[in-house]
C-alpha cells in the first residue's frame, strides 16, 4: 500500500510548529515497518489565509490522498475542504478546530487544555485570590477557546477575582513586558494564568520583581522553561499541547485511508467533528521526571507525546 | 480702472521678510516688467497674485473689486495664471497632459479625450515649431526634455490657460536667443489681444526689448514704476540697487583683454561622450576659457564630463602632463577640479541644512578631517563667505532662509575653503542679480590672476564676451570655432553659433 | 533679502509655537503627562522601579531605532523594514553561540554583529548599486530573514543567554542602573557625537537633504548609504543580543514587533521620514514615549479591541504634533 | 546603432504606456514553470483555484496602487479588508441570507471601505501626516473596531454568497467573469482624469498644486478608491472563505505593497499601472506554489519563497529602470 499525505502549516513563527512537522514526518517513516509506504509532502511557510487556502488547492492539484492542516482560520476553509472531499481527499485539521463538516479534527481540546491549568491554579490558591491572565492574539480562535476554558473554571470560585486580562500575542518578550506592567499596577496578585509561548516571559518578570516565590503561575512545556522551573522550584503547572498532535493525526489518517472505521465517530466539540486526544499535565509532582526525559534536547524543544500506531489503532474498530 | 491693483502686500517667513510692501498696477494690454535684485521679492509677489502664497497683509483688487484668493485654483478661475520660476511640471506625464493638466478634455462619459488633448497641445506647440528642438512630440514624457524644452512646456502650459492675466517669472532663463524671440513675438500678440502680462527677467536687453512699463522692487518694497519711454538702463539699475551708483557702470566694465597665457595645465583631445563629440582644447593657468553657442550644444555636458559627473567615452585628458580619467566628482575634486552649477536646486544647495554644512564638504574631503567642531570650522568658512560678500545672519542659519543669489554664493564659497586648480563654471549666474554677478566675476578674475584655470559657460552672451579670455563656440556637441583677440565679438559669436546650427 | 532685526507681526505670536514645534520638548511634556496619568490610574505606576523597567524595554527599542534613525536621516525614502528580522536572527544566533555560558559572550557578539553587518551590506548594495527602493529591498530582505530563521533553527541546540548577559540587562550594574541603560546612554552619546561633531554626520545630513548636490560636492554617496544600512542592521543585531539577555532564551518571533515600532519611535522623536533632518535624542524620547503608552494601555481593563482603538487614536493625536509636512500654500 | 536606439526608445514609450510588461513576462514564466513542475496546475480547475484564492490580494493591490500613484502608501488595507469582512458577515447573519440582505451588506461594506479610506485621506492629506506612520496608526484603530464587531473568527457567511463566488455561469467559473470585469474597470479608470491627476500629484505635490489642482482632495480620492477596493477584496475573501475573521487581512498589507512594486508602479509615485499590480499579486501566489511543486524541503520553503520574491522584486525594478533609461 502507499499513500500520499499533504501537511500544511501556515505559520513558522515558533519552534513548536517546526517540531510538529518533524514529528509528523518521523511518524510517517514508522509505517514502513508495517509495509505501508507513506509519502509526505509538506507546505510550511508564513502565509496569510488565502496563502494557506492555496496550500490546500496545491495538494488537490497534486492528487494527495489526505491533507493534514494546522489552519490559520477555523472557518475560512469550508469551501476548499468541500472541494477536497469531492475529490475523495481525507482532510484532518490539528491543533486548531475547523468548522467544516468535510473535515475532522484530531488534537487536544483547547478549552479543556485551559481549564485544566486553571483548575490547577484554583486548587493551588485554595479557591481565593487575585488573578491576572495573559493571553495570545485577540480574535484568534484557539485563544478565545482557551479564555472560555479558564473563565469556566474561575467562575466557579467566587473568591477568585480575575483583575485584568491582557494580550501579548504569543510572544515571549511581550509576555514578559505585560507581566511587568501588571505587577506595577497590581502588586498584590496571587496567581497568573498565562498561555504557553509567554509563560516563560511572565515568570522572568516575576523573578525580576522578586515575586517568584509568592505567586503561583501556569507554565509551559519548552525544555528551557522546564529546567528553570526545576532549578528555581516554581509553583507552576502546565497543560501539555504536544507538538506531536500532527503525528497523531497522521496515524489516524492512515488508518482511515486503509478504510478502517472509528469506534466512536469524531463528533465532539463545537463543530461536532472533533476527536480529542488526552492532555498530559505537568506540575510539581512530575516536573523532575519530565526534565529528565528532556535531557539532551535543545532549549526550544517542547515536551511532547503522540499516538503511536498501535495506540491509534485502538481508536478503530 | 486698472485690471490688477496690489497695495502694500507683505509676506513674512519667520524672521525673513520676503515682501515688505509690494505695490503693483497692471493695465489691460500691457507687458509689465518686474525687476529687482535676487531675493527682492518678485517671485513672492507673483505667487501672491497667483494664489499659491498667502499674503500677511495688504490689499488686492481685481478689476476694481477686492478679492480674497484661497489658492491657485481660485486664481485660475479668476483668469490669473503664473509661469513658475521653478516650473510646475509633472515629469512622468506627457507634454500634452502637462499643457492641459488643469482642464483635461473629456468625452461625454467623463473619460479623457486623447484626440482633443493632443489637438490642443499641438496648437500651442506649433507656435514654437521652429525652436523646440528634437523629440518634442505631444506624447513625449517631460522627463526626457532638456531644461530649455521644459521651460517651453511651462510657457505653453501657461498660455493654454488663456487667462487674461499671464505672469511669467523668469521664463527665459534657460532659453536661447531664437527661443526668446519666438516667445516675445507671442507675447506681443497677446498684448494686442488686450491681455495683461507680467514678465520677470534679469537680462537687461530682453527687458528693454519687450517692456511697456518697468516696476522695480528693492528689499521687498516697490520703489518705482515707469513707462519704458521714461526710463533707461542706468535709471533702472539705480532704482534696483539704491544708493550705489558705481554698480551702475557695470555694463561698461568689460574685462580688460588679458594677455595670452602659455603655461597650459589641462589638455583635452578627442573627448566624446553622451552629448559631446571629439572636443579638444588646452587650458592655461590663469586663463578664463569661455564656452559659447546656442543652448544644449554640449557645453555643460563637457563641464560635467570633466568633473566626472558624466561618462567620458573616449579621448584623452592630460592634467599637468599626466593622463587622468574622470570617473566621478570625488576623484575629480581630488585632482584639483571644482564645479559650480547654475542649477543650484539640483546640484548645489544642500536643502534645509545650515550654511556651515553647505560650505563644509569640500574642506572635509580635501583636508580629510573627521571631527567637525563648529568653532574650528567657522574660522575656515567665514573668510570664504566674506570673499563673496555673502549676506547671512549666522553660520547656523538654514540655507533656505537666503535668497537665490546668496544661496549661490554659499555654494561657491564651498570651493574657496581649499581653492582648486581648475574651476568649472556651468552657467553660474543663472537667476542671480546684477550686483551679485559683478561681485562673482570680480572674484573669478582675481582667482585667475592668482593662477587658477577657469572654464566658463554662460547662457548670457554679454557675460561670456565680457569675462572670458578666449571662447570656444559649440555646435552640436563639438567645437565649431575658437574666438580670441580681435575676433572675440558678438557678431562672430552669433555667426559661429547660428551658422553651424541645424 | 532682509533679515528683520526688529520684530514683525508674526514673530511674537509664534514664540510659544516654536517651543511647541520642538519635538524633544513635546515628547518630554507628554512623557510627564503620561506618567502622571498612569500614576493616577494605578498608584505605583510611576515608581522608580517601574520607570527603570520601562527604560530597559525602551532601551531595547531605542537601540533598534538608532539604526532606523540613521537610515531615515540618509534620505532617498530611507527606511529599514528588515530590522525585526535581524533582531530575531541575532537573538537566535546569540543564544546558539552563547549556549548559556559567559565564556562565549564575545564570540556571540562578534558573530551577531558580523551577521547583522552582512545583512545591512546586502540591503545597502541593493539600494545603492542596484537602485532598489529601500522599502522594497528591506521588505524583501525581511522575507528572506524569516526563511533563514526556520533553516537555522533546525536541530541546533540551546538558545540560552549567558548569565552575565542576563544580569547586564536586568540587574543593577553601575550606580544602581542596569548595564543596558548605560549602553543606551552610550549609544545616545555616540549618535549625538557622530551626527553633530563629525564630518560623517555632516555628510549623512547632506545626502539626506540633497543627494545629488552632496555627490557633486564629493561626498561618497553610495558608500555612506551602504554604511547606514550596515549600521542599522548592526544596531538591530546588538539589540537582538540584549533582547536575548532580557528574555533569557531565544525564540523565533522575538523581533517581529520592532519593525514598525522602531519607525514610529523615530518619527515621534522628530525625524521626518523624508530624511535630512532630526536626530537621535528625540528618537530616544520617542522610544520611551511609545513604551510608556503601551504600558499604560496594558494596565487598562478595557479589552483588546478597546485598547487597540485607544492606541490607534492616541498615536494619531501624537503624530499631529510631529513631522507633519508643510502646507502647500506658503 | 540608430536602429538600436530607436528600438530602445520605442520600448521606453511602450513601457511608459504599459508599465506592467516586465511583470507580464514574469507571470508567463511562472505559469510555465508551475506547469512543468506540476502539469495539473494548468487545468482550468487549477486556474480557477488560483484566481479565486488570489483575487482578494489582486483587488487589495489594485487599491493600493491608486494611493501609490500619489507617492502615498496605505498600511491599513489589510485592516480595512478585515473590518469589511467581519462587518458584512455579521450583517448577513443578523438579517438572514436573503438576496436583498446580501446586497445591503455589500453596500454597507463598500461604504465602510470608503469611510476608512476617507479617514486615511483626511489624516494623511488633510492633516498632512506621514503616510507610513499615520496609516499604521489607523490600521491599529481599524483592527480594534474589527475585533469589536466580531471578537473571534468563525461566523459563517450565507451560502448564496460563496456559491456565487465559487460557482459557474454558462459553464465558466464566475471568478473569471470577476476578473474580466476588473480588467474592464481598470481600463476605464486609466482613462479618467482622476488617474492623470493622481499621477500628476505623484510627480510633485507642489507643482500639481501650483497648476491649480486640488491636491488635498485628489489624494483623499486616492485613499477612498483604495478603501473601496479593499472592500471589494473583502468580498472576495468572504466568497472564498465563507466566513468572518477579524484577523484575516493583517498579513496581506505588505504583500499588497510588494505586488504593486512587482507590477511596475514606482513607490515614489507618478508612474505605474493598476493592472500591473493585479499581475504582481498573482506572481506572489505563483511563487509560493512553485516553491512547493518544485519539491523544496519544508524547512527551506520559507527561505526559497522569501529569496525568490526578493530577486523578482529586484529584477522587476531593474527591468523598468533599464528600459526607461
Ligand atoms: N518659502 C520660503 N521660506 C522662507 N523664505 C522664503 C521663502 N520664499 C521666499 N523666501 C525669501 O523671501 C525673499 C524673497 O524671495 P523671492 O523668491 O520672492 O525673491 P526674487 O525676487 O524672486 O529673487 P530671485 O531673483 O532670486 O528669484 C528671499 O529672501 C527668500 O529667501
Ligand atoms: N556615474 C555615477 N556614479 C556614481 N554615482 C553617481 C553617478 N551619477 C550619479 N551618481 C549619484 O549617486 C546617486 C546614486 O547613484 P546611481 O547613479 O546609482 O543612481 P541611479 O542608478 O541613477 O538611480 P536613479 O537614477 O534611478 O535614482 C545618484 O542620485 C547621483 O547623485
Ligand atoms: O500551543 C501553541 C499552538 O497551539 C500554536 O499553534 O503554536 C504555538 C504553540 O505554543
Ligand atoms: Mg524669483
Ligand atoms: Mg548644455
Amino acid at each position: 500500500e502507499d499513500f500520499t499525505i499533504g501537511l500544511s502549516n501556515g505559520w513558522v513563527g515558533s519552534e513548536w510548529r517546526t517540531q510538529m512537522i518533524e514529528e509528523a514526518q518521523a511518524a510517517a517513516e514508522k509505517w514502513k515497518d508495517k509495509g505501508v509506504d507513506i509519502k509526505v509532502v509538506v507546505q510550511s511557510a508564513n502565509v496569510d489565509v488565502p496563502g494557506q487556502i492555496a496550500h490546500v488547492r496545491n495538494f488537490i492539484n497534486q492528487g494527495v490522498d489526505a491533507i493534514i492542516i494546522n489552519p490559520n482560520s477555523p472557518t475560512a476553509f469550508d469551501p476548499v475542504f468541500a472541494q477536497a472531499k469531492e475529490d475523495g481527499i481525507l482532510v484532518i485539521s490539528t491543533d486548531a478546530e475547523v468548522s467544516s463538516e468535510d473535515a475532522i479534527y484530531v488534537g487536544i481540546d483547547q478549552t479543556n487544555w485551559a481549564a485544566l491549568s486553571a483548575q490547577w491554579l484554583a486548587d493551588t490558591l485554595e479557591g481565593s485570590g487575585q488573578v491576572v491572565a495573559i493571553n495570545g492574539v485577540a480574535g484568534h480562535p484557539a485563544n478565545e477557546m482557551r479564555i472560555a476554558g479558564y473563565t469556566s473554571v474561575f467562575d466557579q470560585y467566587p473568591d477568585i477575582k480575575v483583575v485584568n486580562e491582557v494580550n501579548a500575542n504569543w510572544d515571549q518578550a511581550q509576555g514578559q513586558q505585560a507581566m511587568q506592567n501588571l505587577l506595577a499596577t497590581y502588586p498584590d496578585i496571587d496567581g497568573v494564568w498565562v498561555q504557553d509561548g509567554m509563560a516563560a516571559g511572565a515568570w522572568r518578570s516575576l523573578m525580576d520583581a522578586g515575586k517568584a516565590g509568592e505567586v503561583a503561575a501556569t507554565g509551559e512545556i519548552r525544555k528551557d522553561f522546564i529546567d528553570l522551573w526545576v532549578k528555581n522550584d516554581f509553583t507552576s503547572g502546565a497543560s501539555v499541547n504536544p507538538p506531536g498532535v500532527m503525528a497523531s493525526a497522521l496515524n489516524v489518517a492512515v488508518f482511515m485511508l486503509k478504510g478502517r472505521e472509528l469506534k466512536e465517530p469524531a463528533s465532539a466539540g463545537q463543530y461536532k467533528n472533533a476527536m480529542y486526544l488526552p492532555i498530559p499535565f505537568i506540575d510539581g509532582d512530575n516536573v523532575e521526571t519530565v526534565a529528565k526525559e528532556l535531557e539532551g534536547k535543545p532549549g526550544f524543544y517542547s515536551y511532547t507525546s503522540a499516538l503511536s500506531i498501535d495506540e491509534a489503532e485502538a481508536y478503530f474498530k | 480702472m486698472s485690471r490688477l491693483k496690489l497695495q502694500q502686500i507683505c509676506k513674512y517667513y519667520g524672521a525673513t521678510t520676503a515682501l515688505a510692501s509690494g505695490d503693483l498696477l497692471l493695465e489691460r494690454g500691457e507687458i509689465h516688467v518686474l525687476i529687482g535684485a535676487n531675493g527682492s521679492g518678485k517671485s513672492t509677489l507673483c505667487k501672491v497674485i497667483a494664489g499659491s502664497v498667502r499674503p500677511d497683509g495688504g490689499t488686492f483688487e481685481l478689476n476694481g473689486k477686492p478679492v480674497m484668493l484661497f489658492g491657485p485654483q481660485a486664481a485660475r478661475e479668476m483668469g490669473i495664471c503664473l509661469f513658475y520660476q521653478e516650473l510646475s511640471l509633472a515629469n512622468s506625464l506627457s507634454i500634452a497632459q502637462n499643457i492641459n493638466l488643469y482642464h483635461l478634455p473629456t468625452h461625454a462619459g467623463g473619460l479623457i479625450d486623447d484626440a482633443e488633448l493632443n489637438k490642443r497641445a499641438e496648437h500651442y506647440i506649433s507656435k514654437f515649431e521652429t525652436v523646440i528642438g528634437e523629440g518634442f512630440t505631444p506624447d513625449a514624457p517631460v522627463a526626457k526634455l532638456r531644461p530649455d524644452q521644459k521651460q517651453l512646456v511651462e510657457i505653453m502650459k501657461t498660455l493654454a490657460s488663456e487667462a487674461e492675466i499671464l505672469i511669467f517669472d523668469e521664463p527665459t532663463s534657460a532659453l536661447d536667443r531664437s527661443q526668446v524671440e519666438c516667445f516675445f513675438s507671442i507675447l506681443r500678440e497677446l498684448k494686442e489681444e488686450g491681455r495683461s502680462i507680467i514678465f520677470i527677467s534679469h537680462r537687461m536687453d530682453e527687458i528693454f526689448d519687450i517692456a511697456d512699463r518697468i516696476t522695480v522692487i528693492r528689499d521687498g518694497t516697490t520703489v518705482s514704476s515707469r513707462l519704458i519711454e521714461e526710463t533707461d538702463h542706468s535709471t533702472v539699475i539705480r532704482d534696483m540697487i539704491g544708493e550705489q551708483p558705481e554698480a551702475a557702470a557695470l555694463e561698461a566694465s568689460l574685462a580688460p583683454q588679458a594677455e595670452k597665457k602659455t603655461e597650459s595645465c589641462l589638455v583635452a583631445e578627442g573627448l566624446s561622450g553622451a552629448h559631446i563629440r571629439n572636443v579638444g582644447f588646452s587650458l592655461a593657468k590663469g586663463e578664463i576659457l569661455g564656452l559659447g553657442g546656442l543652448h544644449g550644444q554640449g557645453q555643460s555636458t563637457l563641464l560635467r564630463t570633466l568633473f566626472g559627473a558624466e561618462k567620458l567615452q573616449s579621448g584623452t585628458l592630460l592634467l599637468n602632463g599626466e593622463a587622468v580619467h574622470p570617473t566621478n566628482p570625488r576623484a575629480a575634486i581630488k585632482n584639483g577640479f571644482s564645479y559650480v552649477s547654475g542649477d543650484r536646486v539640483r546640484d548645489g544647495v544642500i536643502t534645509g541644512r545650515s550654511i556651515m554644512e553647505n560650505v563644509s564638504p569640500i574642506h572635509f574631503l580635501k583636508d580629510k578631517t573627521f571631527l567637525a567642531f563648529p568653532s574650528v570650522l567657522a574660522r575656515i568658512i567665514e573668510p570664504a563667505l566674506g570673499a563673496l560678500n555673502t549676506k547671512y545672519s549666522s553660520l547656523g542659519a538654514s540655507i533656505s532662509s537666503l535668497s537665490g543669489g546668496n544661496q549661490q554664493k554659499v555654494v561657491i564659497a564651498r570651493w574657496l575653503t581649499n581653492p582648486p586648480d581648475i574651476l568649472l563654471l556651468d552657467d553660474p549666474t543663472k537667476g542671480i542679480d546684477l550686483s551679485a554677478k559683478s561681485e562673482l566675476f570680480a572674484l573669478v578674475r582675481k582667482l585667475a590672476d592668482e593662477g587658477m584655470a577657469i572654464i566658463l559657460y554662460s547662457s548670457e552672451d554679454g557675460e561670456l564676451l565680457a569675462h572670458s579670455d578666449r571662447i570656444l563656440v559649440f555646435n552640436n556637441g563639438s567645437v565649431s570655432r575658437e574666438l580670441l583677440g580681435e575676433d572675440k565679438t558678438r557678431f562672430n559669436l552669433y555667426e559661429a553659433a547660428y551658422s553651424g546650427a541645424q | 533679502m532682509t533679515i528683520m532685526q526688529h520684530s514683525n507681526p508674526q514673530e511674537s505670536r509664534s514664540a510659544l509655537f516654536v517651543y511647541l514645534k520642538n519635538p524633544l520638548l513635546v515628547a518630554f511634556i507628554l512623557i510627564v503627562l503620561l506618567l502622571t496619568a498612569g500614576e493616577a490610574l494605578s498608584p505605583g505606576f510611576a515608581s522608580m522601579e517601574q520607570i527603570l523597567r520601562l527604560l530597559i524595554v525602551a532601551a531595547l527599542l531605542g537601540i533598534v531605532a538608532a539604526g532606523q534613525n540613521l537610515v531615515i536621516l540618509g534620505g532617498r525614502e530611507g527606511i529599514d523594514l528588515s530590522v525585526g528580522g535581524v533582531v530575531s536572527l541575532s537573538a537566535v544566533l546569540a543564544g546558539n553561540v552563547m549556549d548559556g555560558s559567559n565564556a562565549n559572550i564575545i564570540a556571540a557578539i562578534l558573530v551577531c554583529l558580523a551577521a547583522g553587518g552582512l545583512v545591512g551590506l546586502i540591503n545597502g548594495v541593493g539600494v545603492t548599486i542596484f537602485g532598489i527602493p529601500p522599502l522594497v529591498m528591506t521588505l524583501g530582505m525581511l522575507g528572506v530573514l524569516q526563511g533563514l530563521l526556520v533553516v537555522i533553527r533546525q536541530g541546533i541546540p540551546s538558545g540560552l543567554a549567558a548569565p552575565a548577559l542576563a544580569n547586564f540587562v536586568s540587574k543593577p550594574f553601575l550606580f544602581n542602573l542596569p548595564g543596558i541603560i548605560w549602553l543606551w546612554a552610550a549609544v545616545g552619546l555616540l549618535m549625538a557625537f557622530l551626527l553633530m561633531r563629525t564630518s560623517l554626520g555632516h555628510k549623512i545630513y547632506a545626502i539626506g537633504s540633497n543627494e545629488n548636490a552632496a555627490y557633486m560636492a564629493g561626498v561618497p554617496v553610495r558608500l555612506i548609504r551602504i554604511m547606514l544600512f550596515a549600521l542599522s542592521s548592526m544596531f538591530a543585531a546588538l539589540a537582538g543580543i540584549c533582547i536575548l539577555g532580557y528574555s533569557g532564551t531565544s525564540f523565533a518571533n522575538v523581533g517581529d514587533s520592532y519593525m514598525l515600532s522602531s519607525i514610529i519611535a523615530v518619527v515621534l522623536g522628530g525625524t521626518p521620514l523624508s530624511g535630512g533632518k532630526g536626530g537621535y535624542t528625540g528618537t530616544m524620547a520617542g522610544a520611551f514615549l511609545l513604551i510608556l503608552m503601551q504600558s499604560i494601555l496594558t494596565t487598562l481593563s478595557i479589552g483588546e479591541s478597546g485598547r487597540q482603538v485607544v492606541f490607534g487614536l492616541t498615536l494619531l493625536v501624537l503624530l499631529l504634533f510631529y513631522g507633519r509636512s508643510k502646507a502647500l500654500r506658503g | 546603432m540608430t536602429k538600436a536606439i530607436s528600438f530602445k526608445s520605442r520600448m521606453a514609450t511602450l513601457l511608459r504606456r504599459f508599465p506592467f510588461i516586465p511583470a507580464l513576462g514574469m507571470l508567463m514564466l511562472l505559469f510555465i514553470l508551475n506547469g512543468i513542475a506540476e502539469p495539473n496546475s494548468m487545468t482550468v480547475r487549477a486556474l480557477k483555484g488560483v484566481a479565486s484564492t488570489y483575487l482578494a490580494l489582486v483587488f487589495l493591490s489594485v487599491g493600493q496602487t491608486f494611493v501609490v500613484y500619489t507617492a502615498d502608501i496605505d498600511l491599513s488595507v489589510g485592516a480595512i479588508l478585515s473590518l469589511v469582512n467581519v462587518s458584512i458577515v455579521v450583517i448577513m447573519s443578523q438579517f438572514g441570507g436573503e438576496p436583498y440582505v446580501v446586497l445591503l451588506a455589500l453596500g454597507a461594506g463598500i461604504a465602510i471601505g470608503a469611510l476608512c479610506g476617507l479617514m486615511n485621506g483626511i489624516v494623511v492629506s488633510g492633516l498632512r501626516m506621514q503616510a507610513i506612520v499615520a496609516t499604521f496608526a489607523t490600521s491599529i484603530l481599524i483592527s480594534g473596531i474589527a475585533l469589536w464587531v466580531l471578537p473571534v473568527a468563525g461566523m459563517p457567511a450565507p451560502s448564496l454568497f460563496w456559491k456565487v463566488y465559487g460557482g459557474r455561469s454558462y459553464g465558466i467559473p464566475n471568478v473569471f467573469f470577476f476578473i474580466a470585469i476588473l480588467i474592464a474597470l481598470l481600463a476605464i479608470m486609466a482613462k479618467t482624469g482622476l488617474v492623470t491627476k493622481l499621477l500628476a500629484v505623484g510627480n510633485g505635490q507642489l507643482s500639481a498644486y501650483q497648476s491649480g489642482l486640488s491636491v488635498t482632495r485628489i489624494r483623499i480620492y486616492g485613499y477612498i478608491i483604495c478603501g473601496i477596493f479593499a472592500a471589494l477584496a473583502a468580498f472576495c475573501i468572504t466568497g472564498d472563505t465563507a466566513s468572518g475573521d477579524p484577523l484575516v487581512g493583517g498579513a496581506m498589507t505588505l504583500s499588497s505593497v510588494a505586488a504593486v512594486v512587482l507590477g511596475g508602479t514606482a513607490l515614489s509615485g507618478g508612474i505605474g499601472s493598476a493592472f500591473g499590480s493585479a499581475i504582481g499579486a498573482i506572481i506572489i501566489g505563483l511563487i509560493s506554489s512553485l516553491v512547493f511543486y518544485a519539491g523544496v524541503p519544508s524547512q527551506w520553503q520559507n527561505l526559497a519563497q522569501g529569496a525568490t520574491i526578493l530577486v523578482v522584486l529586484m529584477l522587476g525594478v531593474l527591468a523598468s529602470k533599464r528600459i526607461n533609461q
